[in-house]
């Protein structure tokens, strides 16, 4: 698997998921810059957390101009697949290639903690190392986590059993415990939680690296 | 040229936050006459232009920048000022 | 229209700004003519207790500094200690206390920013972050909104820019109530050969402007941090505004510049008090030179800027750097490369003067060390307090019910988990912290090694004003002891010494005696200063907070697995407590809840024995011999153990001969440990200090006493430690 | 029943991130005819009460609550509801 690890000014966990991906589960992995402009030749795009231009006017709403989104777009277009993470998810959505919104956290202030996750979809090209019904916990770390969308999105969204991770106990007041999505075609995903800051055991846990061995596993065909 | 007041507003249907908790505290404090509370984004944009276009792009920047359409609506006034 | 030299003279207008006529006519002689508006104002700022430490300084000069670990002691931008593998690890804490006050969102955020620049400016990359913060003990709305923002204002900075904030404290005490202590610590690593200065050296050679554009933000900060603020209106002006973006940009292209241009760059320094004046001066007279500025080429954010806001604003997220002569675009280059404005502002030159230009004209023209070495040192004659002289009678407690009494100091807001205030904080981002906020010290490993760094803030005000000189050096061994709970062998610490009005006797009595406590603990534990900032005037109408000098040491951990935690592991593991147990109740946290108020005389406090205690401690961790391991503070003995229970809800069963009170008394030095069943006999060869007191497990916290005891179920006792700050701010 | 209106505003010297990274993401567009971007906040509370004491509980919201006066400055307009 050949995975770029998007680089927006202000993102800061970029380093961490290419920590994750490359050395910790064993995929080739890079850093490509907001300014490139084609993404051919990977197999997977992460889009990582932070604060993508200070995010000062609303999460990830400056990252969808910069000049990597057309590519991205194309990119996801044509099949590729696509994870963001956190401010990646906010980016996402923004851009679009997700439905619905994320809003500030119910108390209004950011959270850091473990969250336990219960993997409502296990099989996703991102889940399909983990069973259905399981629970998995990963770090979040978010001011405007609160996934929002209009009743019909939602509907659609659970019919088409796109709602991938919710949160057992729901701590930012999104809409249905809603914590990871998918987009229609199943190609592109988008969550809250922080599962590169979940593989190693000296660090708490190991809980995250399913979603980056699945996958490994769905773009190298079997995964060891 | 032109001054672009802009508004920016939460959907009605979306529970809002901030304006939840400011209508809490109220409440703690004992000012229980605030009957409801909107919290919105509020721009001024100078533009140089025509209105006609000024009025396009305005309306461009608000539904692809300034706003969320998923979750906010928005509203705006031009009008003309001094160079 | 600037006023001239005669009027400024006439009408003293160096008053308002902070200046005595004394130190004016001395300038006005290092001159050899009256000072224009600018001069003086450029004085004012360097000569501010912020820039100069002319009060401090002769209490800094008795600090311990170096040992033969120490690359670089205090004078630069931060302290740096060798850690082997050659690595070294780079911290130092900053204050941040009066713009907290007056704005706690933007005053706590850019005391985060600020101290971050110190680190990356020394070449290091920044690796964690800390906070240590003190506020009034009566949660009235205000102060409410006060600890809400501020926490607000270090996490919006702090988890923005990719830092995670690994540890820090929290206390309440009435001292703070209008004066709250907000210190931030920064924490860097790097290659030693990285390893850069602030000076600008070398006639001729460029200086560099980066950063954020320079407008009328703060100026006069460094002033207005040096004075006592009773006249709120004026102050406000002081306000600046944080850009965690521009920051994050600032680090990453810093530190490219340090990493693969070192023939090109001569110095760097951020901008900080004081700012364009202070950095440009300070990295001249460093290096023994002068330099030239052209003000217009200045980044100016407003219009019509005279040279004294230019030169004293403190606008943030700024650097100064000097550059090899004919290397400019090389470096320029790399900041375009970053979207960051920067320009060629200025050169070095050889005859040591300091000189501005603006529109064309020569608006300063002095000697460099009249701005720097030449500031006056001074010292107050020092008297001890009334109250410390004829303290009260020692505290004698009666504790009937064990179970109650604990259960009430579990909801002190001092004792309680600060849990509801840092979970807002990023602890995890960079992927590097093996233990979180919550337990004795933030560990953070250290890439590509098989080491790790533990950190730690602690301050205890309400010690140091019973008793400056051992409350002093208390505080260094409560450090110590955090980070020994974690494996770690203390390396160094950083300071912020927060007081009141070092011109009052009594004031510099508390400073001088609690220097001399820190210099004795800091030889003790061979832990030397090696960074540090002062906070003076920290009083409100005439009232002084406690006297706060803010401990932040770092500990280095060889072997990551040796790496120890707080919480009790295992059903079976024994319980032991290291160290003697007194009636040492003065002070306590127990007679703050019995009788409202701290008072008496510190009993119970050798420094030998606890620096040997803690090394026995140390050595049985990094033999693997220790599950669990909690130093004890505030609360003692039956605190500690509800905080060893909490992370996985476990209880215990134990018995010993202390008395109910003596559950709760502040003896310092000592620790709680729980070992396995099979290394007990190994461990109690080893540790001959400790006491066994039963097996964990179960669901009660059971402690027999000679006079009673406690027996609760452990989740009541746990969820009122963890739940009671978040009721009492809510 | 009264509704305010209430705008708050950056004083202009004080240095506006959000603005500028707005400013400067148009100006990478190509949209270089914006000469300027303010960015505030806009309430609207609907009170119940008199025009007079409304009128002093909103300023003193204003002060104490919704605009931090040492940096910000608020103007709002009151205009009487139907319940
Ligand atoms: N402001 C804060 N920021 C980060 N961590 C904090 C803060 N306050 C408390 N903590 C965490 O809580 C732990 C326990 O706090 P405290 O009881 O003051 O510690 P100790 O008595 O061990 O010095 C600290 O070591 C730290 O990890
Ligand atoms: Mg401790």
């Amino acid at each position: 698997m050949k995975a770029a690890v998007l680089n927006f000014p202000g993102s800061n966990c970029a380093e961490d998921l290419l920590w994750a991906v490359g050395p910790i589960a064993g995929a080739h992995a890079e850093i490509v810059p907001a300014t490139a402009t084609d993404l051919t030749g990977y197999d997977l795009v992460l889009v990582p957390g932070g604060f993508s231009y200070g995010d000062y006017l609303r999460s990830g709403a400056i990252a969808k101009f910069a000049p990597v989104m057309p590519a991205l777009r194309a990119f996801a277009e044509a099949g590729g697949y696509v994870l963001g993470i956190c401010n990646g998810f906010q980016i996402l959505t923004e851009a679009g290639l997700l439905p619905g919104a994320l809003q500030w956290n119910r108390d209004l202030t950011f959270i850091c903690e473990p969250e336990p996750l219960v993997v409502e979809n296990a099989t996703t090209a991102f889940t399909r190392r983990y069973t259905a019904g399981q629970v998995i916990t990963l770090p979040i770390a978010h001011g405007e986590g609160n996934y929002y969308a209009d009743d019909a999105t939602l509907t659609a969204l659970e019919a088409h059993h796109q709602v991938v991770l919710r949160y057992q106990h729901n701590p930012n007041g999104s809409c249905r415990d809603i914590a990871g999505i998918t987009n229609e075609a199943g190609n592109v995903m988008g969550m809250m939680p922080h599962p590169e800051r979940a593989v190693e055991a000296l660090l708490g846990g190991t809980d995250g690296l399913g979603m980056f061995e699945s996958l490994m596993e769905v773009c190298d065909g079997a995964y060891a | 040229m032109y001054k672009a007041k802009i508004f920016v507003n939460y959907k009605p249907s979306v529970l809002d936050p901030k304006a939840t908790v400011i209508q809490q505290t109220l409440t703690r404090l004992g000012q229980t006459n605030v009957d409801s509370v909107m919290v919105g984004k509020y721009f001024e944009l100078v533009l140089q232009g025509n209105e006609a276009a000024v009025n396009e792009q305005v309306a461009k920047l608000c539904s692809e920048m300034l706003a969320n359409v998923n979750m906010e609506t928005y509203r705006y006034t031009l009008e003309e000022v001094e160079a | 229209m600037a006023p001239t030299p005669e009027q400024i003279k006439r009408e003293r207008l160096y008053e308002p700004l902070g200046l005595t006529t004394a130190e004016y006519d001395r300038f006005a002689e290092l001159l050899g003519r009256l000072p224009n508006y600018t001069e003086m104002g450029l004085q004012s700022g360097m000569w501010s207790e912020h820039c100069s430490y002319k009060y401090s300084k002769p209490i800094l000069k008795t600090f311990w500094t170096h040992n033969e670990r120490v690359v670089m002691g205090p004078g630069e931008g931060a302290g740096v200690i060798d850690i082997g593998d050659g690595m070294a690890v780079v911290f130092k804490a900053e204050s941040h206390n009066h713009p907290s006050a007056v704005e706690p969102y933007e005053g706590a955020a850019t005391g985060v920013g600020g101290i971050i620049r110190d680190i990356f400016s020394i070449g290091a990359k920044p690796v964690a972050s800390l906070d240590s913060l003190a506020f009034g003990s009566d949660f009235t709305p205000h102060n409410q909104q006060l600890i809400d923002q501020v926490v607000a204002g270090i996490g919006g900075y702090g988890n923005s820019i990719g830092i995670p904030t690994i540890g820090g404290e929290v206390q309440f005490d009435a001292s703070y109530q209008q004066n709250p202590l907000v210190n931030a610590m920064c924490v860097g690593v790097m290659p030693k050969s990285a390893l850069q200065k602030g000076a600008a050296a070398g006639a001729g050679n460029a200086i560099i402007y980066v950063g954020a554009m320079t407008g009328r933000d703060g100026i006069n900060g460094a002033s207005f941090a040096s004075s006592e603020f009773t006249d709120e209106a004026a102050d406000r002006s002081a306000v600046q505004v944080g850009d965690p973006f521009m920051e994050k940009l600032l680090t990453d292209a810093c530190l490219e510049v340090t990493r693969d241009h070192r023939a090109a760059l001569v110095g760097m320094q951020d901008m900080g008090a004081a700012g364009l004046v202070s950095s440009s001066a300070e990295m001249a007279s460093k290096a023994g030179y002068g330099v030239t500025l052209n003000l217009d080429l200045i980044p100016q954010r407003e219009p019509n800027m005279t040279p004294f806001e230019i030169m004293l604003s403190e606008s943030q997220e700024r650097m100064l750097l000097c550059v090899k002569a004919g290397h400019e675009a090389e470096i320029l280059a790399v900041f375009a490369e970053y979207d960051l404005e920067a320009v060629v502002c200025g050169r070095v030159t050889a005859d040591g003067q300091y000189r501005l230009y603006h529109h064309d004209e020569l608006v300063c023209d002095i000697p460099v060390t009249a701005l720097t070495d030449a500031v006056p040192t001074y010292t107050t004659t020092p008297r001890i307090p009334a109250a410390l002289a004829h303290p009260a009678p020692d505290f004698v407690p009666v504790v009937a019910d064990a179970t109650a009494t604990l259960q009430a100091l579990l909801a002190l807001p001092n004792i309680a988990s600060k849990r509801a205030l840092f979970s807002r904080y990023d602890a995890q981002v960079q992927t590097n912290t093996v233990v979180l906020p919550g337990d004795d010290a933030g560990v953070i490993r250290v890439r590509g090694t098989h080491k790790a760094l533990a950190v730690t803030t602690d301050s205890n005000g309400r010690l140091l004003a019973l008793d400056p000189y051992r409350g002093g050096a208390m505080t260094v061994c409560e450090a110590a002891a955090n980070l020994i709970a974690t494996g770690a062998t203390p390396l160094g610490i950083t300071d912020c010494l927060n007081y009141g009005d070092p011109r009052k006797p009594e004031v510099y009595y508390m400073l001088q005696e609690s220097a001399r406590g820190i210099t004795e603990a800091t030889r003790a534990w061979n832990t030397p200063v090696v960074s540090g900032n002062v906070s003076l005037y920290n009083e409100t109408s005439g009232e002084a907070i406690a006297p706060t000098p803010m401990i932040g040491m770092v500990g280095l951990i060889d072997d990551l697995s040796a790496i120890t935690t707080v919480g009790f592991k295992q059903a079976g593991d024994v319980v032991y407590l290291v160290g003697q147990t007194g009636d040492d109740f003065n002070g306590s946290s127990l007679q703050f809840l019995q009788t409202g108020q701290y008072a008496g005389r510190i009993t119970g406090f050798d420094l030998p024995t606890a620096v040997a205690t803690g090394q026995a401690v140390l050595t049985a961790i990094q033999a693997h011999l220790v599950t669990a391991c909690h130093d004890l503070s505030d609360g003692g003995l039956a605190a500690g153990l509800v905080e060893m229970a909490a992370s996985n809800v476990l209880g215990a069963r134990l018995t010993t001969s202390l008395t109910n009170a003596q559950l709760f008394a502040e003896t310092p030095g000592r620790f709680l440990v729980t070992v396995a069943p099979a290394d007990v006999a190994a461990f109690e060869a080893l540790v001959p200090q400790a006491t066994r007191l039963g097996p964990v497990g179960g669901n009660q916290l059971c402690i027999d006493t000679c006079d009673g005891g406690v027996n609760a179920p452990i989740a009541d006792l746990i969820q009122t430690q963890q739940e009671a700050l978040a009721w009492q701010l809510a």
